[in-house]
């Protein structure tokens, strides 16, 4: 059941026309009002008026999911300090967010995606060791493989948001197919005009595009309070037009609950939806940050009550899915993946310099050219 | 063969490429009902429809961001910026999507779009609608960047810039929108991408310019050939990347003199990096200082005074001159 | 009275915690409500209720205001037509929206106008004929008067709205004055990322400005549908965090009202706030556009009959403050001010080609002083 | 007199400028409580409070819009952007309005302003973290753009840039930023806009750098003289613009040959420029054609090949060489 935000129209003020009275209070228009949606509580309890009801295989697959991205996570972490990666962005704390906001989404459907989000990479079919070169700083990490359609993700905070609108107007346009587009930001990015000028458009052309503010508190340091003039971000759906709701984004049934109905919403043909997701960033922004210098121990402590992966095991094992043994083997089995990519990523961490020149343009125009053998003759004397 | 204004060449490039490729749409603000503030889109509407034919809230990072979307998305969108002084409200999207996306993505992703837009003085227009800030794209990687002179270079430059698969700016001389008309040929013209055009043969010395400057550079070539008998070969950069350095450093390597015009700024712009690479081409020809006449490094002046500040054909003239007496 | 909508905060749904039953409705967000406000209707009625009182004299102030806007305009359209005048962008129409909303302004205020404020820059304190010269394209047309605190208008929609959000920051950071700062823009305007960047830096910063959204309808021939995802553009201000109002910006009283309300809510250091004035362009976008090809007659018609002037007439007449005669001799001083002024215009408008490089920066460097001496050998020429 | 990193000299800055006039203010993202996210900015936030040391949202339009209406009411505000990269997004702001507003208020408003912002590779960053586009600035009028090359003079251009009477736009090395440590003086130092330095004094050709390649540059220049005897003159620029023409030209005058070096993509890039005044200016004396070695007309590569990208000081070397050698 969509959001009645938008419908809701002015009520002017109607004076008695029988009285004489010229003093009449002022008209009122009602903004409307947003869900706030849990399903899954701190302890494991289920809303069952909200539970999205998926199947027992179903609810395993997001588990192990949410398993695999921390392990992912840590793994990299652990890369990092040692010297093995590159400067990257952990999303220990958000494995439900992410996980959630692509779980609607169909092979024919697009993701684009922010830089926090290996998580949904994984599940929409990125490789493993492909993330772990990205990050790297290898150029084919970029590269979406072939039979997935998520853009590169982006590190240019909200600049990837106006490419879902497209992809999705282009969508509505050609009439031909069903698919929609999710597009993810931060709390920080919410800030960027494009990303409003972009849910305008979405809403103008009633583009099948769902954009998902991950709200975790934080833009590096500075604060959620510092960042907008508004905590709940879901409010800025509805001034656009785009229908809304807020979701517990450390709760996988409700984001899931949150983004079924968002890309239904979008797959019918109704237009854009925003999701916002209230989770928290539990590590550092990336590995060149200290967040002691900007945020205190008890409130990362507070957070860590609401992890997304425990309350889904408690629920789980609750319903008899899950124990300590199966736990731990599906703890084994994804570390064992994250440890195989890791193998593929180092047999594949090969630089080839000569390639800065190969995706310019579709030819290389001859002044180009002209400046890739002043390059290789550079490479050649290295 | 029809007589035609740069407007009316446009608009039949337009059409061509729409009719010929359904991926073609056009995109923009006032450019459906309204048919452009120039009148570029006029007609299209009626003839394609609302859902390849239609207007944009105003703004332009937005209607750059979304049609870079759309052609990843595979369609061939054509986005009109109003007037080129607003391009810099859709900088960001120019420079780290439309122009790298195809990178980004090795390949998978290939933007293939045009940004139209009018630039450049001369029509009396209030501050910020005059602006010739072409350099900007130069010097940004991943774009090409297209500057038509009059209406027959103008339809098959376009059609080219459609059919390119690489991301195009697309500059309008709106000063020679309505100048003239010129005879454009029934068929589909296509121009090379790249490709300058020896406007005119000459030997004493090479003047290059481009889009709007053309014809007071064309009218300093004739009154020196008259006035002085000099006589000199000009050349219409057309394209201004990817550049057609051999045509220039070949001519300049037979004159072995050169004046390059331009509106544009001054520091920077094109001219500086033609002159960089004549001296790295044609260092051994250069028989004096190559001369400079363009725009200065202000901004570009309320209209009551801008026939001052634009690149005239005396002034062009006086440092052709003056290039010849350098010894 | 400001608005309630930013106070209005979450209303979780709380399950009633003696039931045992784990099925509860979502919680809901409201998102509140804002006033619309009209004062004085189509055919001159007050609503006492929210008459902002003003004494006789002010009254008739503001009303000759308006006239004077119109008369100018006129004027200037008259003279482009005749060849005398550059494009320009007539205010017929929207003479309410602009004298209400500079009207509770103070010197020691600020004013960062759009293009189609001429009505409100006169009334700020901009000699006439310098408007004249800076549609005219001379350079002396854009300076503000030394008293006046006012930027010169903007032409690139949006871009001026930034600006008046840190002369707002600025004010509050010093806190020495209680200045405050208005800029106005349209409803194209709205839909300009920085637009939203600026709301929600002043309601971050508590910044004392006011917004001023000018929905006319049109934005040149795009209409209100085809720019925006929602039609009361009042809505875009409680997402950022700025309380707003909605008024009938052809009706000054109501205009004052809001205006009014909306400044002693920045001077009280409550920080922003955003009005809706919903009014309509009569004539042309520019004197080079022709809104034939774009909107009915009937519909600009239907706006003949809401004529911002005609109703301030009626109800003065009314009160006995106005009668044919008066009308009529305010209609002819007005006139004559106007023709005054061109008259001055006509003096001063001299061109000087020279004054290109004299504000570019405070000293000439160099290579710019060089250019200069270039420039000035082909004026000299000429 | 302390011995200093770029980033240690850039907060001695900032410091000297807030404590001399309470006008200025620093704002961007992070800058407050984090201190900066490169620790430029560490401290100031205890020291002068939360009215002047204040974190902004997440949006370079917004940060720079503000900043110029805080110049307007008359305050001195340093903004940051958090890497040069992200200028695009703040690009209209910066050219429509902070260059633009003394010209616009014909001299009501000045913006005398700073926008600092750390530019190039070499840090093995992520995307768009590498960018060294100070072409765009300098091809915009009104603006002046300043990159220093180490710690005493980032201070001193730094304190120099607050005291302008005009907008800076203060690209800092990043690569610099930790690399190296050098004796700032204690006293309040400045070093005048528009001014560059003679590095090194030579006689048979002119090396012209600045910023982060200042350093393989000048390496370049001693193993020249070591391994060839070969004798540069290396001048760090300092200015981009205005742009001391003066101490190029001089020096070409004398050496005959040039060398030109620099980070940013090679078209329109401030190579070209330099190429334009020396022929300009210096034409009768140049003995061979001026070289650029500068970052090519590509993306910034991902950061496992960018050394290869980035000028050395032996591509530096080979193309002296090769200048020299030629006739
Ligand atoms: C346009 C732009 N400005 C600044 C940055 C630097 N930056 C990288 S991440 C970040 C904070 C983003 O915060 P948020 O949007 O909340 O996402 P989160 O990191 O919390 O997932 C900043 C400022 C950037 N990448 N892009
Ligand atoms: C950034 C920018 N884009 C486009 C234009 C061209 N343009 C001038 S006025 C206008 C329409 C403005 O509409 P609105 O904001 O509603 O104001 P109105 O003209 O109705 O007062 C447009 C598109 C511009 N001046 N600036
Ligand atoms: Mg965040
Ligand atoms: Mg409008």
């Amino acid at each position: 059941m969509p959001s009645q935000t938008i419908q809701t129209s002015a009520v002017r003020g109607t004076p008695d026309p029988t009285s004489s009275s010229r003093a009449v209070p002022p008209a009122r228009i009602d903004l409307g009002e947003i869900d706030d949606l849990r399903v899954l509580d701190e302890n494991g309890e289920v809303n069952e008026a909200l539970d999205p009801g998926l199947p027992d295989d179903e609810l395993l697959r997001v588990y192990r999911a949410m398993v695999l991205t921390r392990k992912f996570d840590i793994r990299m972490l652990n890369m990092q300090r040692q010297g093995e990666m590159g400067t990257f962005a952990p999303g220990f704390g958000q494995e439900a967010t992410q996980i959630g906001q692509v779980y609607p989404l169909a092979q024919r459907d697009w993701y684009s995606p922010s830089y926090r989000s290996f998580g949904a990479q994984i599940w929409r079919g990125w490789p493993m060791d492909q993330l772990f070169l990205l990050w790297d700083g290898f150029f084919e990490g970029f590269a979406p493989p072939p039979d997935v359609n998520d853009l590169p993700f982006s590190i240019v905070i909200g600049s990837h948001v106006p490419l879902a609108v497209g992809i999705a107007m282009g969508i509505r346009k050609k009439g031909v197919e069903d698919a929609v587009v999710v597009c993810n930001f931060g709390d920080g990015a919410s800030s960027q005009g494009i990303v409003s000028e972009s849910m305008n458009f979405a809403a103008v052309f009633k583009a099948p595009c769902v954009f998902v503010v991950e709200n975790n508190g934080w833009a590096i340091s500075t604060k959620l309070e510092q960042q907008s003039g508004v905590t709940e971000l879901a409010r800025r759906g509805p001034a656009f037009g785009v229908p809304s709701v807020r979701v517990d984004g450390n709760d996988i049934l409700g984001m899931i609950a949150a983004s079924t109905r968002a890309v239904e919403h979008a797959r019918a043909g109704h237009g854009p939806y925003l999701i916002e997701a209230v989770t928290y960033r539990m590590g550092v922004h990336t590995t060149a940050d200290d967040p002691k210098v900007y945020r205190s121990d008890d409130e990362v402590r507070a957070w860590e009550g609401k992890c997304p992966i425990r309350r889904m095991e408690r629920h789980l094992t609750e319903r008899g899915l899950l124990d300590a043994e199966t736990i731990e083997t599906i703890g084994t089995a994804c570390e064992q993946e994250v440890l195989a990519a890791r193998e593929s990523f180092r047999k594949r961490a090969i630089a080839r310099p000569e390639e800065i020149f190969d995706f310019v343009y579709e030819e290389l125009p001859p002044e180009l050219a002209a400046q890739r053998d002043e390059y290789l003759r550079r490479l050649g004397r290295a | 063969m029809a007589q035609m204004t740069m407007v009316e060449a446009l608009n039949r490039a337009l059409n061509e490429s729409m009719t010929a490729d359904d991926r073609v749409c056009v995109m923009g603000q006032d450019i459906a009902v309204n048919g452009g503030v120039f009148r570029v889109t006029k007609g299209l509407l009626d003839r394609f429809g609302a859902d390849r034919v239609f207007d944009t809230p105003l703004a332009e990072d937005g209607i750059v961001g979304t049609a870079v979307g759309m052609a990843i998305y595979g369609l061939r969108p054509v986005a009109e910026i109003q007037f080129s002084g607003f391009t810099m409200q859709a900088f960001d999207q120019i420079e780290q999507n439309m122009a790298r996306m195809r990178n980004r993505s090795r390949g998978k992703y290939p933007i293939s779009m045009v940004m139209r837009t009018p630039y450049g003085g001369g029509i009396r227009a209030v501050e910020h609608h005059s602006e010739s800030r072409e350099a900007y794209w130069a010097h940004t990687p991943g774009l090409k960047v297209v500057i038509p002179s009059g209406p027959r270079n103008a339809r098959a430059l376009l059609n080219a810039a459609i059919l390119d698969p690489d991301p195009v700016v697309f500059y309008e001389p709106k000063a020679v929108y309505r100048a003239f008309r010129e005879d454009v040929p029934d068929e589909m013209e296509t121009l090379p991408i790249g490709t300058a055009r020896i406007a005119r043969e000459g030997a004493d010395l090479t003047l290059i310019a481009y889009g709007a400057v053309m014809r007071p550079t064309l009218e300093a070539a004739e009154d020196l050939a008259d006035l002085h008998q000099v006589d000199v070969e000009v050349i219409d950069l057309l394209s201004i990347k990817p550049m057609d350095t051999e045509t220039i450093v070949n001519s300049v390597t037979k004159t072995g003199r050169c004046v390059i015009v331009h509106e544009g700024p001054r520091t920077c712009g094109i001219a500086a990096e033609i002159i960089a690479r004549l001296n790295e081409h044609a260092f051994e020809y250069l028989l004096a200082p190559i001369r400079r006449v363009t725009g200065f490094d202000t901004h570009f002046p309320y209209f009551q005074v801008e026939r001052h500040y634009l690149p005239d054909s005396e002034t062009i003239a006086e440092a052709v001159r003056e290039t010849l007496a350098w010894e």
